[in-house]
């Protein structure tokens, strides 16, 4: 941890909320990508059944 | 072989699944490595302590969300004149990134002003021209979810970013001449002065680099995410047709 | 303006041909390959059961929503009515006609006998003060059907127009139509029950390939080779 | 046209029509603001301007989805895409209507309400003559923001989320207008400012909103 | 009952329904009204407590229409009048489930726009304890008024005239409460008279909403 | 609770008993006198031409408004459905009827039997998962009256329950008015059409003193001797 002076506290809470708000976008923009993606797969294959 | 044949959703798909991981392990590494590089590596401004670092996230950020509603303004014409699917799906996926891009800046700024202003928010054009351009993010995805025919949808939200690009840089205008005269102390202290001339050259570097890193690694995770995005919406599309397909045999 | 197609000469004033038509309703296609012609002086009827698609073709025809393929041709205007009347609550019985009758283009002077004409008609004559909203069912419907009559459409697409009218007023409705014809005018109306009009019959089948006219006919088979529109897009085949 | 304006006009007027209902909003605003705010004069002539803009542009958003949503439910838009009048001669027609139902008579009345709100002598000029066009644009806005969300089911709320960020040059060369005076500002500039908007967007807003119509009603 | 909330609850998740909507318009008159009146940053301090209540309360009136007026139009009403549960609660259930989707959210982000309105530190806690049981008794009373206007085709306007007079108490006893600390003044006082009024407004107006929406159904 | 005459212990259960009733509409009386009686397993068409009452004459006996004069009496909980569905577009078709089912207080253990038995009546299997706003007129008409099957009701009010639907819908109807009939419940529905149930029948006569049910006896005459109610008190003989 570098030494961050009397803005330790805004500097972490800038980097924390940011790199939260990405993790999340990813993590929701992956997560629905693969939902979407086996729910697709399912379709598709009962398709190819008949 | 056209650019318009990658609107098929075929193409882009066999396209974009090739590049995505790539584009991802770029964007992974450039971010994580700029953000290392400023938050550990890089020394104390002179002026602002070690505030300067929130530059890495903020600038980037910022960009971003400008440079999202330009591609959406992008494909949403795309969309309107040649009536590609994926491009307006494209649009669709990238609103939301903007958003939370929008939201970062505003963030990361308003940590930024509580002690270089001395409060969490001002009136400043600059931010208030940006606080409507999230607005404006929020009213296109409001929109692409309350109508429920996917090609009308499209059809709206396109009409509405063309004009909604015209107001928007109508209100940054207006922004700026409502604030003029009021010169308030805060928003002199901007950190032109770190990247600018007033410093020495040998500082402003130590700075620029790592924001350079930053901003492309920004850039990329925005198309990995664009992509990544697309990707599902078409799917979910194409989905959607094969159960009405199923309905009807 | 409305219908981009509505300029082609060889088709008889009043007349409408329809050419294998696709229509989509929610972005699914629910009717395919529709072909048939409608000359001046003829009603058809629509029929089909619930679901097959009667709305969504009068739709496309009237040029509300653009057809996934095929193409529409016609010659003259087009009047639609459908479930919804185009009738204002507070506006009165004649205020609602004279307003209609004057967006489409009947002038200062026509326009007294065109109302007297369908008001007549639709024997509304006891009505023409009262509020519309004050009307029952099928008083409002025989308003909403008066208001064919002022817009001087040669072609009327009609969606379940008896609904709510008692014997009478179906005949009234039957009347009217016939007069609509012999003045060369033509009618495509989708009904489930018997208006008792001399009219062909255009019967869908539940997700046809084509619909089968009893006595026009029916040509074009469903060509591929088109540049795939609406959710077709993503109907390829293989995996995504 | 000329007939839609006429109908449009008399049952805005008709019992439940809400003319006069816009008005009402606006000086219940205008009454609220001081109960939520407290009673001191020099704030509140401090802000009236401020104020006053906002409550017109409220009113004005408020009676936004009366333009095109009852005309969607009972068919007459249907009807009027199939009829012989150009379909963006219908929504300019629809936005001046409104506006002669809201915005002119929200501008006369202007005055009355600054009073209450201890708006200083010199701003009532300025006031009204900022407002006069201003309502007027934010009407032909509103309009283009009332057929985007046509087909949307008490879309009100939506509606208000599409429509604000629009608005926000009108309020802020409005309010800047009608402000000028008390802060030894010259007025003329956001006054010309505000009959370029309006002006354009006479010009181009229906077109956008006719096609947005057209989508609508597929 | 239970089966109610959660059909109200899920309809306004649902596309189109209407949750967060009135979070949206919440922010934006907050956006609006600096955009208004100026950006100095002392005076939206002073007008910062009084501008919150009055957006909340416009958030909560824009929404108030939904709670009937969709069920009147397909015939819902009709069914549950018919239906074997009282009427009072029915417009009890449906008050709170329009408190849950609009001023539950409303109070949760109100510390977020006092910071854009520049509010003291000192305001925030009794900001937000005064709009909680507020916004409640705000939904309350909004039903009621929205069961008086049920009938009348696109009320929005005349149910916020009808219902702005009734919500006056709570917004003075309100933007009292959340601005005492500022002013130096006792906040308890105010806060018990708006728990009073959110107690009986829960108690007596179902009663009287389902005696106006018997009446309306006519 | 909505039908404050509902314990009358004379009338068997699923009953119905209306005497010399006057209805209102806007203010107006439509209807004077009407008299008639519903056994329990008996249905009865009202019939009438267009504006003659019978919208008002439901409404007012399933309680959505007030009679001027005359009296209701039933034994039993009725269930209404008018033109409107009572359906929410955004829900699909399995919840619209869950909501209703549990509204009408049917156990958590009941409710799917319930369900299933209403879905297979009007034939809504493939529909279930589909938002109700996606379907067709008719598929719409067929969910608002799978609504009747959940809530239980003995007594069944309908105002032109066939509008929009196909011949095939109208027997799927016929058989469940059929089968509530023989369950003991009994059934009033106005219509324009014959929906082909064996019932009887009650015409209304424009503005008729009293309706005649064509095999129930309609009792009593209009007697003026009540206090006068509603615009009656502005309408008495002679000049103020
Ligand atoms: C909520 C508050 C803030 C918002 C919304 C905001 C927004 C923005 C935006 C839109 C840009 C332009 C990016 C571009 O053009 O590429 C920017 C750049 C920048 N901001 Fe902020 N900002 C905020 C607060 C601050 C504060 C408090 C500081 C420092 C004291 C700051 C320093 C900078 C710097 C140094 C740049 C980049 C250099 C430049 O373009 O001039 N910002 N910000
Ligand atoms: N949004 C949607 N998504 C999927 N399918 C839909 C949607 N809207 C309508 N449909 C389906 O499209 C089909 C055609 O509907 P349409 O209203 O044209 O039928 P119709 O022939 O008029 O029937 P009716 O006689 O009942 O009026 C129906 O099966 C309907 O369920
Ligand atoms: N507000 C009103 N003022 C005056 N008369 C009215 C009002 N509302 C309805 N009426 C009249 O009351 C009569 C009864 O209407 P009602 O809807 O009960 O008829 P109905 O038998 O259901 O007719 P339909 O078969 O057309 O549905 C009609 O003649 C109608 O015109
Ligand atoms: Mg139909
Ligand atoms: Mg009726």
């Amino acid at each position: 941890m570098p030494e961050l002076g009397k803005y330790a506290f805004e500097v972490v809470l800038a980097y924390g909320a940011s790199i939260g708000l990405i993790a999340v976008l990813c993590g929701a923009s992956v997560w629905r990508a693969k939902r979407v993606k086996t729910a697709l797969r399912a379709v598709e294959a009962r398709r190819d059944k008949s | 072989m056209s650019l318009w044949e990658y609107a098929n959703p075929t193409k882009f798909m066999r396209l974009s699944g090739a590049v995505l991981p790539w584009v991802s392990a770029l964007a992974a590494i450039s971010i994580v490595s700029a953000l290392y590089w400023g938050f550990f590596l890089t020394p104390e401004d002179f002026k602002q302590g070690s505030t300067v670092k929130i530059i890495f996230i903020h600038v980037p950020a910022a960009m971003i969300a400008i440079n999202a509603w330009f591609m959406m303004l992008v494909t949403s014409l795309v969309w309107v004149i040649r009536r590609h699917h994926v491009s307006a799906l494209a649009a669709r996926a990238s609103a939301p990134i903007g958003f939370v891009m929008t939201l970062i800046a505003l963030i990361t700024g308003a940590v930024w002003g509580q002690p270089m202003w001395g409060t969490w928010w001002a009136w400043d054009p600059r931010l208030t021209s940006f606080l409507i351009l999230g607005l404006f993010y929020l009213g296109y995805m409001a929109l692409w979810e309350a109508v429920e025919n996917d090609d009308t949808a499209a059809d709206l939200t396109s009409v509405l970013c063309l004009v909604g690009t015209v107001f928007a840089i109508l209100s940054r205008y207006a922004v700026n001449f409502w604030n003029q005269g009021l010169h308030q102390g805060a928003s002199v202290i901007r950190v032109d002065g770190v990247t600018g001339a007033d410093t020495a050259e040998k500082v402003s570097n130590v700075y620029f680099y790592p924001l350079a890193l930053s901003m492309l690694g920004f850039f990329l995770l925005f198309v990995a995410l664009v992509l990544l995005r697309t990707r599902t919406e078409i799917r979910l599309r194409r989905m959607q047709a094969l159960l009405a397909r199923e309905r009807v045999n | 303006m409305s219908n981009p197609n509505d300029t082609s000469n060889d088709l008889p004033r009043g007349g409408l041909r329809v050419e294998n038509l696709t229509c989509t309703r929610g972005g699914v296609p629910v009717l395919r390959g529709v072909s048939f012609k409608l000359s001046p002086g003829v009603a058809v009827l629509l029929r089909g059961p619930n679901g097959v698609g009667k709305t969504t073709l009068l739709r496309t025809i009237a040029g509300l929503q653009p057809p996934l393929r095929g193409s529409i041709e016609m010659n003259g205007a087009i009047a639609w009515a459908g479930h919804a009347d185009a009738i204002k609550g507070t506006l009165s019985v004649s205020e609602n006609l004279r307003f209609w009758a004057s967006v489409h283009g009947v002038g200062r002077r026509g326009i007294s006998a065109t109302l007297d004409h369908a008001i007549e008609s639709f024997y509304l004559g006891d009505l023409t003060t009262r509020p519309a909203q004050s009307l029952s069912a099928g008083q409002k419907r025989r308003l909403g059907l008066a208001r064919l009559c002022v817009t001087g459409a040669e072609i009327w697409a009609l969606d379940e127009p008896t609904v709510s009218l008692d014997a009478d007023s179906v005949t009234l409705f039957a009347d009217a139509v016939r007069a609509h014809c012999a003045a060369g005018g033509s009618a495509l109306i989708a009904t489930h029950i018997d208006p008792g009009i001399e009219a062909a019959t255009l019967d869908l089948q539940p997700y046809s390939t084509r619909g089968d006219l009893n006595d026009a006919p029916s040509g074009g088979d469903e060509d591929d080779d088109e540049t795939p529109l609406g959710d077709d897009v993503f109907l390829s085949e293989g995996s995504l | 046209m000329i007939s839609l304006l006429i109908r449009d006009l008399r049952i805005a007027t008709r019992a439940g029509g809400g003319a006069g209902l816009g008005l009402a909003f606006f000086l219940m605003v205008v009454i609220l603001v001081p109960l939520g705010v407290g009673p001191e004069t020099q704030l509140l002539a401090r802000i009236a301007p401020g104020i006053l803009w906002v409550g017109a542009l409220l009113a004005c958003l408020l009676t936004l989805d009366r333009i095109f949503a009852l005309d969607f439910e009972d068919g007459t838009l249907d009807a009027l895409v199939c009829a012989p009048v150009p379909l963006s001669g219908v929504v300019l027609v629809k936005s001046i209507a409104h506006w002669l139902v809201t915005g002119l008579p929200l501008t006369l009345i202007s005055p009355l309400l600054g009073v209450l709100l201890n708006l200083p002598a010199e701003g009532y000029l300025w006031l009204m003559a900022s407002l006069l066009p201003g309502t007027l644009s934010l009407s032909v806005i509103g309009a283009f923001g009332a057929a985007l969300t046509v087909g949307v089911r008490r879309g009100g709320l939506l509606l208000s989320l599409l429509v604000l960020p629009l608005y926000v040059p009108t309020l802020v060369f409005g309010a800047e207008c009608a402000s000028s005076l008390m802060n030894f500002k010259d007025p003329l500039a956001p006054f010309i400012f505000l009959i370029v908007i309006t002006l354009g967007a006479l010009a181009f807003l229906p077109m956008a909103g006719a096609a947005a119509l057209r989508a609508n009603l597929r």
